[in-house]
Order: structure tokens, then C-alpha cells, then sequence
């Protein structure tokens, strides 16, 4: 019997080994697979590339796993946070290395890296630094560049609810980019509040089918980010 | 038009630039609103108008700020503020959202600016300073992608450096893509030709403008004389 | 206030143009929205361009568009079926043109039209007949091919649900090409069974927002292609 | 091996053939079925194996075929036969669907073939005559995208004409994308140096088959031997 339910976030996340690329779900702390994040660290995997829209805030999380020099890459669209320090330090001491996309074409590679798209092409970022470097095309009378896939060794992302198969539901904006890591990840590792029985998520509504997803860990009551950043609170 | 003329006050607040953003958007528009005073817009839609909101982080019908104590951690716009979701809303994933942006179905999208120069290019994402962290989030992908820019910023910085000027310095967010601009000071709509005068804001003289831009400013509709 | 409902299959349709593409969704008859293309048999639009996986069957529905004279071109997968000689005959008289796609491939250039991509690469096709004449190019050791997207001046498509925004879900399998059709098209035409309040369907649950989606129609009872088939039905 | 020897036949039946390709199918599995032959595969599943059939017009999580007066016209397989939904199923539109298959999601796909060349080569969707009309479904991106490709076929034509072959003369579905072949007579791996026989059918010698193959048959583990 197919069953994807996984007994804990350490057992989980247990094979991510140093030098792999990750990507993490989450948009700020929406959707932040924080105790997934939390048992990355506990582990140590170093030399990590990270993909995320952001660089996480505080000391908990994404901050706190860079905080803990195991990532030498980033990938994303939006390394600043008003409350954050971390990456923007070890940016400046040249300890972490940082790949900028705009958003939508990081979306968007990520999604292609999902559905076996090698490279696209797109008119954002033509005609601004971004685009220096790559190869550029006009359809149409307008200009593009090309942009490649991003894939992964691993996804850490956040569900609301999951059933045996891994079939996915999300709870609001927190959705963001968990189903399509989920897609472009060779191993999808997810945190759910709710472990369901198949069946129970309606055919019609999930929002990542199980064939996307690796390994699933319950988690009920996961941490929220901006409440343990309010209390100064830090991990390890 | 629904501004209260002030005939004290010099010019626009923030609340009356985006007042008059608002007045330009068609009913029944799709509308994406950038952080700052361009999220203002959204208060001042005008009487027998709706337009639905798309926050690119996954949602289109965003509603208004919750009230205090009603916020959820897991529904934000792309300002990590919290918002609501109207009856009639819809969620998705980042790739979802961006095709929308990028396959030209948002009609409208007001931005903030850094520089605006006369042909239409935006700065507004990067000074370019060597030591600055760089962060576009969607910006580029909005003035890609999104049918009618609008942009919404103070004339000058606040150190009364232009930032309607004839070429950019800074780097760019995307090329010949601004429609009109709304400043304390005036509207202005980039033409073919350059910066053309729209409308001035109460009180504020034509000359007033064109020392606080570094381009030439065209007014061939004589709005000057009409004010 | 937005509303998006028409009154009439007539009304909806009344501006396709003669030389119009046209998105037309159904894999077979799930999907197919019988009522909005009788309207477009009536309406009478020729030489159109009719983006569809098939050439319908019998002589009802898009069967019946293309006997009708109307379809200059098809664009689609699989352009046989086991009870229609329609397009066959057509085809080999020479009054019809074909542009063979493989079917993931017509779906992804679908999406790309809707997305704003003019292009990408898949390995579907290299070495096939298919890719003749097509540019090749090779990423990580594989041979790709460089395929254009499709957009439409107009899409049919049948949903299950509607509200006034345009939203809309579908049921079961005959969702398939609605959603990519209804972004890639410059006018979304929708016929549905219910029509229902703004804020009746989960918000989570939208699989076509609003903001792809023109204009509505309701038809309580849709007509079923097989059943008419089985009847020996003709249309018009 | 829950096959049955049957020592009066000679070769395996359709359901046999299915039945034995089952057994080369993983447990957890995400399976895609053609249509024909192959759609029998899923009345095979070993024990204590399960299997997620995906059809390609938008269905993760397959069931079997519905009862007499219980089909719905909405619910069908790439076949456009009716089917059912497994407690667990998923349904989503074609871009996703293809998303699953040409990004390699999709574990195993079992074909038909008109022919299967020694080099792994496939030709299942046109004979290339003039008059024919094209038609190719999905079958191109199934074998460009998934994992594995099983081919189920009878080892030759109804006129006794080859279709395991050093060359296809047919217009291709796919370059060196076969993996195993299962036909009436034998299973065949396909490898590097060609067609290696895997098992023979009961009661089928090697010869027999070599004779009805248009390429070289290889017997490296002397399979013809312990039969």
C-alpha cells in the first residue's frame, strides 16, 4: 500500500545531503515549512543552494538555517526584510553567493523545471541588468530573453492537508510556491496540519496531486514565524 | 470628479495622488497595486466602479485590512501585509499568478518610482549602490507584463532631486513601459514625444513643474492657461 | 458590478469573425461545449482557424462546424475518430488544412499563449517526422525542440460552475483544455449548468479565476454529443 | 510468478502478455496505460502491489471501468472509454496533465508499437501511407517524458510481417525510448547491443522466435537453454 506518511521531521529530511539544492516553499513566513527548516538544521547539510522568494526574518526559519552557514547560494527574487540582517551580512562579507530573478520568471523556471521545460522565453527583465548575459530573441516584433529551468534535489514546502497518496490542499496565500517546488523537486518533503484518509480531499480540489510528493510529516500546531521573531526568539 | 479642491494646500497628499490614480482606472478593471502610496488606490474607487485585485503572491480579489485581532498569517498581499478575500476571490500558486501578470491579463498596475524618465522607463527597484542588497520581487514582471502602468511618487526626492528626468540613472525595472504619472504635483502622461501635461494639481503653476523635472515638459492642450 | 452573464448562446458568439482562431475545449465529447459551437453554426463565421484535440464525431457539435464549411484549419492531436468521416473526407479533398501537434505539446503551447511565453523547448517530437523543419537545440545533453505558443481571438468552453466574476469549476474530465483555452484567448466564452452567487465557490477551489473569463451562458441541460450520435442527429 | 503454465498453448494471450508486463511494474508505481493491450495491464496488479494509473486527459488515480448504466459521459480515459476515480484521486487540466509526463513523473507507460527497432526506436501512430490521416494523440510525449516505456504487442503482424526490426520504416514516436518489450512469444529487453531475450513464452523456442524477429535476438544469460 502506497503510504507517504513519514514519522518525523528529522527521519524526513534525513537523506539532504551537502551540496544540494533545495528549494523551500513559502512567500515571507506564508507557507514557510518552518519545522521542516528547523530539522534541516538540526541536521547540518552544508554548502546548500537554497531557492525561496526570500532570505527569511529574525533569527528562526530560512534566517536562522543561513544564520547557521549552511547555505552558500540563494536563489530569489527578494533577498531584504525589514527585520532581517542575516543574509544581508553575509552578502556583504562575501560568505553567500546570491542568484537575483524576478519573481515571476523564478516562478516560472520553477514551474518549468516541474513539467520538462528545459528553457523558456520571456519578456520580463529585457532591457535591465537582469537580462545581461543572456540570450536574447524577438517574436513578434517584441524582445525576450531566455530563461532556464530550476530543479531540485529536495523541496521542504507546507500543506493544510494531506491524504496516503500525497495529494495536496493548501490553506489561502500561503499556497504561493509549494506546487510547483513540489513539481520540480526529485524528492518533495511535506508539513501538514491535517492527515486525512484518501478520499477526503474532493478529486476536484487538490491542488497538488500525489505524484508530486515524496515523504509527508503532521504537524498540528506548526510555529509561526513573526510570533517567535516578536518574542526574540532563535534556533537552533 | 470626486477631489476636494483645497484651495490652501499646494498640490496633492498621498491620499489625493491616489485618489486621482483612481479616477483613470477603467470599471470592471483588474487591478495590481505596488507597496506604498499605490495601495491607497484601492480606498478610492470611484462611485459605480468595481475592480477586482490581484496581489501576485496568489489571489485575485484581495479585500480591504482586516480589522485588528481578524488577521491570518497565511492571508497577506505581496507587501506581507495582511488583507481579506472578497466573496467571489480565487487562489493560486506563484506561476498561476504570474501568467496572468505576464500574459498580459492585469489591466492595470500602479507602481511606485524611483525615476521615471520621458520615454517611459522605470527605475524603481535599485540605486545601484555597490554596497546595496538587490531586491526586485515582481516589479519587472509587473511593467512586463501588465497592459497599462501607472505610476504613482512624489515629484522630487525628498532632497528635491527630480525623479521625472530625461534618462535614468539608476538601473532600470523595464523599458518605455509607464503610461501616466501621478505626483503631488500633476498628472502627466508619457507620449511618444515625452512627458505631457495632464492636469496640475490645486494650486500649483505650470513653471513650478517643469523646475522639478529634468526633461522638458510639453503641454499641448494648454492646461497650463486652463488652471 | 462585474457580470460576466450573457443572455444567449447567439449573443455570446455574435462577434467571432470570419478568419477568427478559435479555441474550442473537449477531449472528445467531455468538455465540449455543443451548445456554444450549434451557436456558432448558426452564426455562421467562416474560414475559421479551431484550436481542438480532435474533429469531433458524428454530425453534431464541432463535427458539424467543420461540415458546415466553417473551419478553414485544425489545430489539433489526434484528427481521427472511429464514427466521423467528416474531417477525413474534407482532409483528403483538400478543403481543409491540418497542423498535427502532439498533445502535450498543443497543451503547453496553449499555457504558454495564456502565460506570455512565445516559446520553449521539449524533447517531444525530436526525431519524428513532427519536428521537421523545427529548431533543434541541445540542453544537458538532450535534443529539444523550439515550439511557438498558441493564443485565440476566441474560446469556447463548458464549465460546471460560474459566478458573475467568471470564475468557474469544472467537473471531472472535462475540465482538460478549459483552463489553458480560457488564457489564451482574447475572449473567454463560457456555457455552464450553474450559475451561482459570488462567494459560492470556494475560493481554494476556483480552477479558472474570473479574470480569463468574457462572457457566460447558461445551458441547464447541455446536449450530449454521444447520445445525439446514437440518434443519427445532424446539425443543423 | 502468478502466471499460469499452460502446456497445451503455444505463446502467451493478450491478458497473459498484460499479466506479465504487470509483474515488471514496481509497487507505488505512477503507470500510464495506452490503449488496447495495454489497458489489460491493470486487471494484473501482483499482490501486494499498488499501482496509480494516470490518464493523460486528466486523471491521477484511474479506476477500473464502471459498471453497465453507471458511466459517466465526464469521467473518461485518453481512450474516451468510460472509467472510475480510486478514493484518492486527482483531476486537472491538460497542461498539468503533461506537466506530469514530460517532466518525468510518470514511471512507467505501456504501448502498443507498429514496430520496435533493436536501437529502442518506436513507430506506433501512422504507417506514413499518403492517403492516411495523421493523427498522434499523446503518444510522442509519453515516450519522450516518462521513465520507463513498456511496449506490449504481438510479435508480428496479422500477415506474419516483423515488427521487432533492425530499423523502422514507419514514422517514428520516439528514439531509442523502449525499454522491454512484451510480446506473445517472449519478453525482450532492449540494451545497448540490441534485442536480449528475457523469457520465452511456454512452449516457444527460441528459434521460433529469433525466425519472426527482423534483427538479431541476443541470448546472453542463455534464457533459450533453461527453457
Amino acid at each position: 500500500m502506497i503510504n507517504k506518511f513519514s514519522t518525523t521531521a528529522a527521519d524526513a529530511v534525513a537523506d539532504i545531503f551537502d551540496g544540494a539544492t533545495v528549494m523551500i516553499g513559502g512567500f515571507g513566513e506564508a507557507g514557510s515549512p518552518i519545522e521542516l527548516i528547523h530539522a534541516l538544521i538540526d541536521h547540518g547539510a552544508k554548502n546548500l543552494t537554497v531557492v525561496n522568494n526570500n532570505t527569511g526574518s529574525g533569527h528562526v526559519g530560512l534566517a536562522a538555517l543561513i544564520e547557521n552557514g549552511q547555505v552558500g547560494k540563494m536563489i530569489c527574487s527578494f533577498p531584504r526584510t525589514a527585520n532581517s540582517t542575516v543574509f544581508p551580512d553575509l552578502y556583504r562579507a562575501g560568505k553567500i553567493e546570491l542568484e537575483l530573478v524576478p519573481q515571476g520568471t523564478l516562478a516560472e523556471r520553477i514551474r518549468a523545471g516541474g513539467a520538462g521545460i528545459p528553457a523558456f522565453f520571456t519578456a520580463t527583465s529585457v532591457g535591465t541588468p537582469l537580462a545581461d548575459g543572456k540570450e536574447h530573441r524577438n517574436f513578434d516584433e517584441r524582445d525576450y530573453v531566455m530563461e532556464l529551468s530550476l530543479t531540485a534535489d529536495f523541496a521542504l514546502i507546507k500543506a493544510k492537508e494531506a491524504d496516503r497518496y500525497g495529494n495536496l490542499t493548501y490553506n489561502k496565500t500561503a499556497r504561493n510556491f509549494a506546487p510547483i517546488m513540489a513539481m520540480a523537486a526529485k524528492t518533495t518533503i511535506v508539513q501538514t496540519s491535517h492527515c486525512v484518509e484518501a478520499g477526503d480531499i474532493d478529486p476536484e480540489t487538490v491542488a497538488t496531486p500525489g505524484i508530486f510528493v515524496d515523504r509527508i510529516i503532521h504537524v498540528e500546531n506548526p510555529l509561526q514565524e513573526s510570533r517567535l521573531n516578536a518574542q526574540g526568539r532563535t534556533y537552533p | 470628479m470626486s477631489l476636494e479642491k483645497n484651495t490652501q494646500a499646494v498640490g496633492w497628499t498621498r491620499d489625493q495622488m491616489a485618489e486621482r490614480a483612481a479616477l483613470d482606472i477603467p470599471d470592471g478593471s483588474y487591478v495590481n497595486l505596488g507597496i506604498g502610496i499605490p495601495e491607497k488606490v484601492a480606498r478610492y474607487v470611484p462611485q459605480g466602479r468595481e475592480f477586482i485585485y490581484h496581489t501576485e503572491n496568489g489571489l485575485l480579489g484581495m479585500g480591504p485590512t482586516p480589522e485588528v485581532g481578524e488577521e491570518d498569517a497565511d492571508l497577506i498581499n505581496a507587501g506581507k501585509k495582511p488583507v481579506t478575500a472578497i466573496a467571489g476571490a480565487a487562489y493560486f500558486h506563484h506561476a498561476d499568478s504570474f501568467a496572468m501578470i505576464r500574459g498580459q491579463h492585469i489591466d492595470v498596475c500602479v507602481l511606485g518610482a524611483m525615476q521615471v524618465a520621458q520615454n517611459g522607463d522605470l527605475a524603481n527597484w535599485s540605486t545601484g549602490a555597490p554596497d546595496a542588497i538587490p531586491a526586485v520581487g515582481g516589479a519587472m514582471d509587473l511593467v512586463a507584463g501588465v497592459k497599462t502602468i501607472f505610476v504613482i511618487t512624489q515629484h522630487t526626492t525628498k532632497n528635491g532631486i527630480a525623479k521625472l528626468i530625461e534618462a535614468c540613472s539608476y538601473p532600470l525595472t523595464g523599458q518605455g513601459v509607464v503610461s501616466r504619472i501621478y505626483t503631488d504635483l500633476c498628472v502627466i502622461e508619457v507620449t511618444s514625444k515625452g512627458f505631457e501635461l495632464v492636469e496640475l494639481a490645486p494650486n500649483v503653476a505650470f513653471d513650478t513643474v517643469q523646475e522639478r523635472t529634468d526633461a522638458k515638459l510639453l503641454d499641448p492642450n494648454n492646461i497650463a492657461e486652463q488652471s
